[in-house]
């Protein structure tokens, strides 16, 4: 992004001071032009330092750029463009950048291709038959200029709109402590059901063991009444029980006080025949 | 709502605008509430015409952009405040606001287009320079050979700006007619013809008269 | 130094504490002032004093740290402000998901009895991270060496699940025919990460629901 700094002052370096496009109306027109007798003095020939042509090819945005700055040099109306005159002026530039062999883009000799045919078919006799938008030669190339003109304006204009970490700044100020309120992620029952089924498949569960319904909520109820003898202390054997639980809930209980002596994860106590049981878990010891 | 309230909801909006240093809606600062205490719409709405009050007389300004509120330093200060950065502010290159003032101007539009406005080959510098700044996004392909990106500007680009909308833009310059420079050319033709028979000479007035059939007037109105 | 330069020097003072992000001491305060009209560090201490009464009743405040002077969003406004860095929760991975179904199926059950049925070593993380939840607690250690703790499922897991008991899990011989239960997973968590992969543009439309125009949008619709 070199040529940003280049492309606001070498033009005016180079040259005699560019007519700015604002003046450039028409009141300092003649009321009328001859063609080849515009009644305007002709600029005097372009001379370029060599070093700075380099600079001044960098300065343009390509080849509607440069036919630009030639129109608004020469205080022409767009419209009303002396393709002789422009297609000369611009010969030259595209001239001296050769003699100096700098690369040229391509888009600059297919421009000057298109000056030299229009020049060419202004030359003919005008044939007043025919329609006249489309037998203007030059129009394709007004409408070019035109457009892109209104678009060079637009980023001109995009410039000057105030615009963050230069004209403004995004205030932000420290934050205090926060409060640190992570929320949870959202699982689905089936997802963990999911799981396990993997888990099943690999382990190949479903062969070895047999995991019933009633099993479960057996294997919950274990889980009750380990927490419930989490304490170091004995805990009474008719204390587990809820009667409000029916019978169901009491040979559930008691299945599962079985199955945590099977797999001695309690230690049952029975100090004398028919006398108080009592159960405490045996890693509390 | 009372008056306690509503001091408390703009000093909450205040603070949560500064901590996070970027544009939030009125619906992202509305959530910032339990269910129970959340400001209606037009309550935020309210609260953010108070606290752009408030900040009369201040380094700070509350800014609408695209993307919602912001609290900003005001432009006065920016000479003053720019000093704290060891950088200058970043310089765009003509080609690079062209093409972006085109992909603002003209989206969707693909880089093929732009270089026919333009007149020279986009380099694929620009176009990741504008896609990196999020200034740009592609939002499709053209359905033609190559199927060539579309580009569009993004909310960044407008937050960037200090713009709410492509609206905001400044409007196109007007671009004449063809068949009415068509018709102009003529008529300058024929006086040139008289001119030189002597005949009456045509206002000038004519030449750059006001084109009432702009055919890009369209979008030239919408951009207003 | 007249009263209207003293509040310039506020304003400025005020933006560039502002727009800095980080403390700034009174040399490098001063320093943003041109020589002719850099106040003396007594006015730069007066006006410190101006700029932190100014903040009262508003969402920030003036703070002498360290390293100088910060703007810092009051703290009693925290609960508010924390909820905008709130992250999007994350989901929770396989391996925890099996432990907490092994847990939920085989309790009481030992980290070690866990890991022998899923072939691999349980994390400690993954334990932390269902401790915390509550879904898990320890119900008691195993009486074999080490001493294992054996882990069971909580009620805040049933209520979570909206189920009475752990006899409303479906019975394993059911869980065998979960197929379309994991194409159903599948296909959810291929949408979610399509979501998440959306990028910026998924924000939802309310950001521009009160604008004129819409950045993002990329016809030229939004430019009527």
């Amino acid at each position: 992004m070199t040529d940003d700094t280049m492309s606001n002052t070498a033009p005016a370096e180079v040259t005699e001071p560019a007519v700015a496009s604002g003046s450039a109306d028409q009141s300092g027109m003649p009321l009328a032009r001859v063609s080849g007798k515009p009644l305007v003095d002709l600029p005097k020939d372009l001379y370029i330092p060599p070093d700075a042509l380099a600079v001044f090819l960098e300065a343009f945005e390509g080849p509607l750029d440069l036919l630009l700055y030639l129109i608004r040099r020469q205080n022409m109306n767009i419209l009303d463009i002396d393709v002789s005159e422009i297609t000369r002026q611009y010969m030259d530039y595209i001239s001296a950048v050769e003699a100096m062999r700098f690369e040229l883009a391509a888009e600059y000799l297919v421009m000057a291709a298109t000056l030299a045919e229009i020049k060419s078919r202004m030359l003919l006799p005008r044939q007043e038959s025919e329609d006249d938008e489309e037998s203007d030669p030059r129009a394709e190339l007004i409408r070019r200029l035109q457009q892109y003109e209104r678009f060079k304006k637009a980023a001109e204009d995009l410039e000057e709109i105030p615009r963050m970490e230069r004209d403004t700044f995004a205030g932000s100020a420290a934050l205090p402590r926060l409060p640190n309120s992570q929320p949870h992620p959202e699982v689905d029952l089936k997802e963990i059901l999911y799981a396990l089924q993997g888990v099943l498949m690999r382990a190949d569960l479903f062969t070895s063991h047999h995991v019933e319904r009633e099993k479960l909520s057996t294997r919950e109820r274990m889980s009750a009444i380990l927490s419930v003898l989490s304490g170091d202390s004995f805990v009474s054997f008719e204390s587990l029980f809820t009667p409000e639980e029916g019978r169901l809930g009491v040979v559930v209980t008691f299945l599962a006080t079985l199955e945590l002596i099977k797999e001695q994860l309690v230690e049952i106590v029975q100090t004398e025949v028919f006398g108080q049981i009592h159960l405490r878990a045996r890693a509390a010891n | 709502m009372n008056e306690e309230n509503l001091r408390r909801i703009q000093a909450i909006t205040e603070a949560a605008l500064l901590a996070a240093g970027k544009p939030l809606n009125l619906d992202q600062l509305r959530e910032l509430f339990d269910e129970h205490e959340r400001p209606a719409r037009q309550v935020m709405e309210h609260v953010m015409c108070q606290l752009a009050a408030a900040c009369d007389g201040r380094g700070f300004e509350l800014k609408k952009v695209a993307s919602g509120y912001r609290l900003q330093v005001r432009e006065e200060y920016a000479p003053w405040v720019g000093r704290l950065f060891e950088e200058r502010p970043q310089r765009y290159s003509r080609a690079l606001l062209e093409t972006l003032a085109l992909i603002a101007y003209r989206q969707p539009i693909t880089r093929g287009e732009i270089e026919e406005i333009r007149g020279v080959t986009v380099s694929s510098n620009i176009v990741r320079t504008l896609l990196e700044r999020e200034w740009v996004r592609v939002v499709g392909h053209r359905d033609v050979p190559g199927r060539p990106a579309m580009y569009a500007t993004t909310r960044q680009f407008l937050d960037y700006f200090n713009l709410t909308g492509l609206d905001q833009l400044p409007p196109l310059s007007e671009v004449r007619d063809l068949e009415e420079i068509g018709r102009e050319i003529e008529k300058n033709m024929q006086a040139e013809i008289e001119f030189e028979a002597g005949g009456p000479a045509p206002e000038p007035d004519d030449v750059a008269g006001d084109d009432a059939g702009d055919a890009d007037s369209a979008d030239h109105q919408t951009l207003h």
